[in-house]
């Protein structure tokens, strides 16, 4: 039981990110009708708000301390980070210290912006272009993004911890009475996630800002004669889809380093999500995310390897979300709750 | 023309007049192999990951490749020119001839690898090509070179199978491998962990995962460890949580992570995540091991390293003075010091270098046979020797750990015990590198 | 193509004018060439057998992306539409109600209204909708698709009301609906009539049409091929066999 | 069946003479001349040329007329590398068999993914062909290892049986022939400062390339290939008058799946090794942007795509930072050290910004990819000699 609920969480965790990624890329499918490939450059820039804070934080004053050397044998260089020196060791490692949670606020207005710029800059010379002419300039922009960022910050993996209170693990299980550790800060990202899930929701459920959208993914036109300017909400709709794959991004980077490709990595990943959920369904993208995640995550269960290895299908984690898109697309034409004719042609 | 040959050939075009036809990959007419320099210039190919998830270690090498140029050129400061105890080097380039080179991507795919040491070999004439951050791609360069007639100096590689069932005549490794790994972990894994321990394996699913995660099996085995389970991960997996979290109750309380790169950044991470560290099973301290390290690696997961074991083939702390002066010239050109990766390709570049000045050619055989139980020192692993039979280097393995209280952002890892030479070394049979045979030396005929 | 002069009284100014509009759905041309003229307060109804280019005229008018006018201008009581995306023609006072009625899926009868008073100029309020339509206020928090093709033709016609409108265009206002709703819709077109709203009309049904309407237009191929009072298309025999086949 | 055009003869001859003359108009540039790092005129890229080039025409006939957008023909090429280099360690090292059981294998495989995956059509059919594809490139890199061998790619060995090969005495591993002739063997031929490379492996590549390219000419221009263009322009109205369009799109993906297991099989051919990688999500969508960039449902446009996707790939990447300072060496150190660090952003490590970037202005400024800039080169070309034949006579008008 305890193996079952560790592997559930895992899966809302996993889930999570997937569903958030599919999310921003359904409500850009849906509003402007562009096959957005570089959803996932835009994942990984939230992230790097997170490094570039870290960074910026770690800006440091150099004093020569000549009672110790550096590897070459020259005295060693002091650093200490200018927060420190304005605001005190206390405000200032707690400053370095919460780093990610700070990027947060800086993430929003800056992946708004990116979003903003993108739509009007690119994007909207691409509405009408075929679907692959979309795919082949999102994936070009996805690859120059890419390409910055990793002239910027290197190729490896750049360590980005949580604040320490929110290090180490929480006994979930107690709660039910059983006996399952959870690290802190993974369940703060799939109450975050699940937070920024339900504020879309409700945005698009409850605001007139929403219902013009949702009016608008129904029938562009229509609204459009109601003296509706909707290419204007879309663009902002644009913005708000990229903040939330950069917000998935920043909340991220305690669970994993992030690194350069770690978009693309989530890309494909997510375009399965999006397809399995169906096509320009909002709550089919976000149920396929966890659905799949909690799938993939009871596939490693070496119970369950075994068990399929029985049936003469070994590694069955390595093919799983693959396996389930062919099985969930074979039985439902248009996925989990897709619309007709939405890109069928 | 009944045979189609080359030197038939080069008859009809010499008769008609066209020029003179020189073919590329097979013996000309004037020299005995493949690519035989001609001018007064030596061309290197230094084939490394520029682009995807290892473009830093392939930067570094890089950096170290540059380094040795320099040395080899007599520019600099000559570096482990001046420790090498082979005299034969003296900085007018190799056999008098000027060293230059050309760099290619690897992009970390075996396509993408040898398209790009083909280029090398045929558009810019490379007589040697070195490099690679993984086995898949070193070990598939190894044949090329095999085939194309020219040496391979292998970069960072640690499968088994490199100098095991992939063995190639034309190709040379200096990097341990993962027996080595387990030979030298193993004994101070028992010393700090003690005898009675079950051991929990995570194993990434392709063939170094597979030869790494045996090699350790087998040796912590040997020093009375239990191995409790061993599980594959998929290469493609980011987030290890579904993993990791089974270790827990499983009643194991080591974790070895037999995964490189990225993704033993991310399980390490995960691992860590977990709290495995702060548990106590069987009233012992749960442990994690980490048999590969690379420090640059290591850096990626910050923290999480700190206290943890793992191997390496050369760190840039070592005081012996070939490290002092290749991390003084290496330091003092680019401003922090080498990886282990810069370390193996600068180290490869001077004993080939070394190789061709003694044998007095580039001909890949005579280069080969001056390899061949080459015994040297000098170079930062203290003794060493290129084993003829199986042209792997047999050297100290340094077992490492993560560093408690680092002084700098390179100061990620310390070197815990230097393991001799005597206790990594392995007969030419065993069963891990059994099958495949190395071959004879290929001139390109 | 016949560009027959426009024989309407002298007496009251010209409200709406498209000129010389000439429309393409990508390569294919569909209207070509078509003038109208409307005064303030009157209907017109636009006539044609199938595939005259009636809607086609009416979507260009309304501006929507297809057809694209490519030549033409169009001026609504001195604003130039030709210029203009729907949804600034929308503002500047066109309503269009479409032949398919467009409800917008997923909304209730209610946000279906909200949707047309999101933007200037306002008109009638929802109470005032509900008055005219009391089936649509039972069912405000209903779904707009889950109505009957009545139901929903009364919302597309509330949804124009809904709004501070110049000229309406109707099409087809009495498409697949059963001659009960069709009186019904007929009695609202009426009530509209009576509130001198200028509206174009166009209708398969050309006699239920011409009821209505003050003067009539007759296209074909994508040209006018007639235009009169609604009186001469009654009356002319010849006219109605060729074009309208009634 | 028709016969073939004027115009495509045209450029079926036209294919002809630059896959002929690649040697000469690949290698422009002098050997020592800075600019000979431009030079692709060698024979592991040419080969590249060829066999993307074969591959690219073989998507084009799924995609370019059906509009069946597929993410997972990469497979179609892992697997027809797997089927040669098996034919390499068992049978001999004799292309031909290779080629014939890569193209068989092939087919096959995507007949059973084809027949799966065209149950459902636009996205969800993309969908489907990825899952297919990441499915076998997961299985080839682990699981499927004493058939692939996983990682490390399958490669022919010493100790490999090769039944009908005689026994191998030399102790160095056997080099792929056709009936004898190596596919390796190159000459060359010095012409001043120019180095032309001929290699009997590009020509055998470029040869299936022209038949591949005939062919592809032959079903455009077929009744079956005017039945796909009508599936891409509506598949619903076929449906309606009672057209099973299924067989029809199900022939043509697995005519081009063979197409990408010749591709796979002449790729082994020239380089026995069969790596996993070339299965994976990455190498399919390779061919996607290869067939897009070029210009799709055009008949030269695929190939086009192909060799400037691999050009950068093997051209750009090599450029590096002492490459850079050679070209500027003559400028004051200052500017020169200012130009290569902005150019080293673009090449060497940065060649992927470089792509990506020319595939941004490809799709933005010629919507119709490489081939409409070819036609709009050559339209203004004709006008402007058009206007200058114009003005010519104008002037000699005014002069009388």
């Amino acid at each position: 039981m305890d193996a079952i609920l560790l592997q559930i969480l895992n899966g809302l965790d996993k889930g999570s990110a997937y569903a958030l990624i599919a999310l921003g890329l359904t409500l850009i499918f849906g509003t402007l009708g562009v096959v957005n490939f570089a959803h996932g450059a835009l994942f990984m820039l939230g992230a790097f708000c997170a490094v570039s804070l870290q960074k910026l934080v770690a800006v440091s004053k150099i004093t020569i301390d000549p009672s110790q050397v550096d590897f070459l044998g020259n005295p060693l260089k002091v650093k200490t980070p200018y927060v420190i020196e304005w605001f005190g060791p206390k405000i200032g490692n707690a400053i370095i210290d919460w780093n990610v949670p700070l990027a947060i606020i800086i993430a929003i207005p800056v992946m708004l912006l990116i979003g903003y710029v993108m739509e009007r800059g690119l994007i909207k010379h691409f509405y009408k272009r075929p679907h692959a002419d979309q795919i082949l300039v999102t994936f070009g922009l996805a690859i120059v993004i890419q390409e910055l960022v990793k002239a910027n910050f290197g190729a490896n993996p750049i360590p980005t911890p949580a604040p320490d209170q929110f290090v180490g693990s929480f006994n979930v299980g107690a709660l039910i009475g059983l006996d399952a550790s959870y690290p802190y800060w993974r369940l703060i990202y799939f109450a975050f996630s699940a937070l920024i899930i339900s504020s879309v929701f409700a945005f698009l459920r409850f605001t007139t800002f929403g219902m013009v959208v949702r009016a608008g993914m129904a029938d562009r036109e229509t609204v459009g004669l109601l003296g509706i300017n909707i290419d204007r909400r879309f663009t902002i709709m644009f913005g708000i889809a990229a903040a939330v794959a950069g917000l998935a991004g920043v909340m991220y980077t305690p669970i994993n380093s992030p690194n350069y490709h770690m978009g693309m990595d989530f890309l494909v990943l997510s375009f399965v999500v999006v397809v399995v959920g169906g096509m320009g369904s909002l709550p089919g993208a976000v149920s396929a995310g966890f659905l799949l995640g909690i799938l993939e995550s009871f596939a490693s269960m070496n119970e369950v390897k075994g068990f399929f290895e029985m049936l003469y299908l070994p590694s069955i984690d390595q093919i799983i979300i693959y396996l389930v898109a062919i099985i969930v697309l074979l039985t439902r034409p248009r996925g989990l709750m897709g619309k007709a004719g939405v890109m069928e042609e | 023309m009944s045979k189609f040959t080359r030197r038939g050939l080069i008859k009809t075009s010499a008769t008609v007049g066209a020029g003179l036809a020189m073919p590329t990959f097979i013996t000309s007419p004037l020299a005995a192999y493949t690519n035989a320099p001609t001018g007064g210039s030596v061309t290197l190919g230094f084939n490394v990951p520029q682009s995807g998830p290892y473009a830093d270690e392939g930067a570094d090498e890089l950096r170290a490749y540059k380094l040795a140029v320099e040395h080899l050129n007599g520019g600099g400061d000559g570096g482990m020119m001046n420790t090498f105890s082979s005299k034969s080097l003296t900085g007018n380039g190799i056999l008098g001839k000027k060293v230059e080179y050309v760099t290619g991507d690897t992009q970390t795919k075996s396509d993408a690898a040898r398209a790009s040491a083909k280029s090398m070999i045929e558009k810019d004439g490379a007589v040697m090509i070195t490099g690679g951050s993984s086995s898949g791609v070193a070990i598939a360069v190894q044949g090329l070179c095999q085939e194309a007639g020219v040496i391979f100096m292998a970069g960072l590689t640690h499968s088994n199978d490199t100098t095991g069932k992939d063995k190639k005549a034309n190709g040379f490794r200096h990097f341990f491998n993962g027996y080595m790994s387990g030979a030298a972990l193993a004994p101070v894994l028992e010393a700090r962990y003690g005898k009675d321990r079950n051991a929990y394996h995570l194993t990434a699913d392709y063939t170094w995962g597979w030869t790494q995660q045996e090699s350790i099996q087998a040796a912590t085995e040997a020093k009375g460890w239990n191995t409790v389970n061993n599980v594959l991960t998929p290469l493609a997996t980011t987030d290890f949580s579904s993993y990791v979290a089974p270790v827990l109750n499983s009643g194991a309380d080591v974790l070895v992570l037999n995964h490189y790169g990225g993704n033993m950044i991310n399980s390490l991470t995960s691992a860590v995540q977990f709290g495995l560290r702060d548990k106590m099973v069987n009233g012992k301290n749960f442990e994690i091991v980490v048999p590969l390290y690379s420090r640059l690696m290591a850096r990626g997961a910050g923290e999480n390293v700190k206290g943890i074991f793992g191997s390496t083939n050369w760190h840039w702390s070592l005081s012996d003075e070939g490290s002092k002066a290749f991390v003084k010239s290496f330091g003092t050109k680019y401003g922090f010091p080498p990886s282990q990766a810069a370390h193996t390709t600068y180290v490869q570049t001077l004993l080939y270098a070394d190789a061709c000045e003694r044998s007095g050619t580039f001909n890949p055989c005579g280069v080969s046979e001056a390899l061949e139980g080459f015994k040297f020192d000098g170079m930062g692993n203290g003794p060493t020797e290129y084993r003829a039979e199986d042209h792997q280097c047999f050297k100290d393995v340094l077992v490492v750990k993560g560093k408690e209280n680092p002084t700098s952002e390179f100061d990620v890892l310390e070197v815990v015990e230097i393991t001799p030479r005597s206790q990594v070394e392995y007969a030419v049979d065993h069963p891990m590198f059994a099958g495949g045979a190395l071959g004879k030396c290929n001139p390109g005929a | 193509m016949i560009n027959t002069p426009d024989n309407s009284e002298p007496s009251r100014p010209i409200y709406f004018s498209a000129h010389d509009i000439h429309a393409y759905y990508g390569e294919s041309y569909i209207v070509q060439g078509i003038s109208l003229n409307v005064h303030e307060g009157e209907i017109l109804a636009l006539l044609g057998r199938n595939g005259a280019g009636k809607t086609s005229t009416l979507r260009a008018i309304a501006r929507l992306d297809d057809p694209a006018i490519h030549k033409g201008e169009i001026w609504l009581d001195h604003q130039p539409l030709h210029n203009m995306k729907a949804w600034e023609a929308a503002q500047a006072g066109i309503a269009l109600v479409p032949e398919d009625r467009r409800v917008i899926q997923g909304l209730t009868v209610e946000e279906n209204l909200q949707l047309a008073q999101i933007e200037k100029p306002i008109g009638w309020s929802l109470e005032r909708i509900y008055e005219l339509f009391p089936r649509l206020g039972e069912r405000r928090k209903q779904e707009g698709t889950t109505l009957s093709g009545g139901e929903q033709q009364m919302l597309a016609i509330g949804r124009a009301l809904a709004r501070d409108i110049k000229l309406l265009l109707l099409d087809e206002p009495y498409e697949g609906l059963a001659p009960v709703i069709v009186q019904e819709i007929e009695k609202t077109l009426r009530l509209i009539r009576e509130q001198g709203i200028t509206t174009i009309i166009v209708e398969q049904n050309a006699v239920a049409a011409l009821k209505l309407a003050d003067r009539a237009v007759i296209l074909d191929t994508g040209g006018v091929v007639f235009s009169g009072t609604a009186k001469e298309v009654l009356e002319n025999e010849k006219l109605r066999h060729d074009y309208l086949a009634i | 069946m028709n016969t073939i055009s004027k115009a495509d003869m045209k450029t079926l001859f036209f294919v002809a003479i630059i896959a002929l003359l690649a040697p000469f108009i690949l290698n422009p540039f002098p050997t020592d001349s800075g600019l000979a790092q431009f030079n692709a005129g060698y024979p592991d890229l040419m080969q590249r040329f060829a066999i993307y080039g074969i591959l690219a025409i073989g998507f084009n006939i799924l995609f370019g007329l059906t509009g069946y957008l597929s993410f997972g023909h990469a497979a179609f090429l892992g697997v027809g590398s797997y089927s040669a280099v098996w034919m390499f360690k068992l049978l001999s090292m004799n292309i031909i068999p290779a080629l014939i059981l890569s193209v068989i294998v092939a087919g096959l495989f995507s007949l059973l993914i084809g027949f799966i995956s065209l149950r459902r059509s636009g996205i969800y059919f993309s969908i489907l062909t990825l899952a297919f594809a990441q499915m076998s490139f997961a299985l080839a890199y682990s699981v499927l290892t004493p058939l692939t061998n996983g990682e490390t790619g399958l490669q022919i060995t010493l100790n490999d049986p090769r039944i009908l090969a005689a026994e191998n005495v030399s102790g160095n591993l056997p080099v792929t022939t056709l009936f004898g002739l190596e596919m390796r063997d190159t000459w060359a031929m010095q012409v001043g400062a120019w180095d032309f490379q001929f290699n009997i492996g590009y020509y055998i590549c470029a040869i299936f390339l022209l038949l591949a390219f005939y062919l592809s000419i032959r079903i455009f221009r077929s009744p079956f290939g005017m039945m796909l263009r009508a599936v891409k322009t509506n598949q619903n109205r076929l449906n309606y008058t009672g057209i099973n369009t299924r067989p029809y799109t199900l022939a043509a993906f697995v005519i081009s799946g063979m197409y990408a297991g010749l591709a796979g099989g002449l790729m082994a051919s020239m380089d026995p090794l069969a790596g996993a990688e070339r299965m994976q999500w990455t190498a399919s969508g390779e061919i996607v942007l290869m067939t897009i960039l070029g210009g799709t449902g055009t008949l030269l446009g695929p190939v086009m795509g192909a060799g400037f996707i691999k050009y950068f790939e093997n051209i750009f990447s090599k450029i590096n930072d002492t490459v850079l300072h050679g070209w500027f060496s003559w400028m004051p150190d200052g500017l020169e050290n200012i130009i290569v660090w902005v150019l080293h952003l673009f090449t060497g490590k940065g060649w992927h910004l470089t792509l990506g970037i020319m595939f941004m202005l490809i799709v933005i400024f010629l919507p119709g990819g490489l081939m409409e800039g070819m036609s709009r080169i050559g339209n203004w070309w004709k006008r402007r000699k058009g206007d200058d034949d114009a003005e010519s006579k104008s002037t000699t008008t005014a002069a009388e």
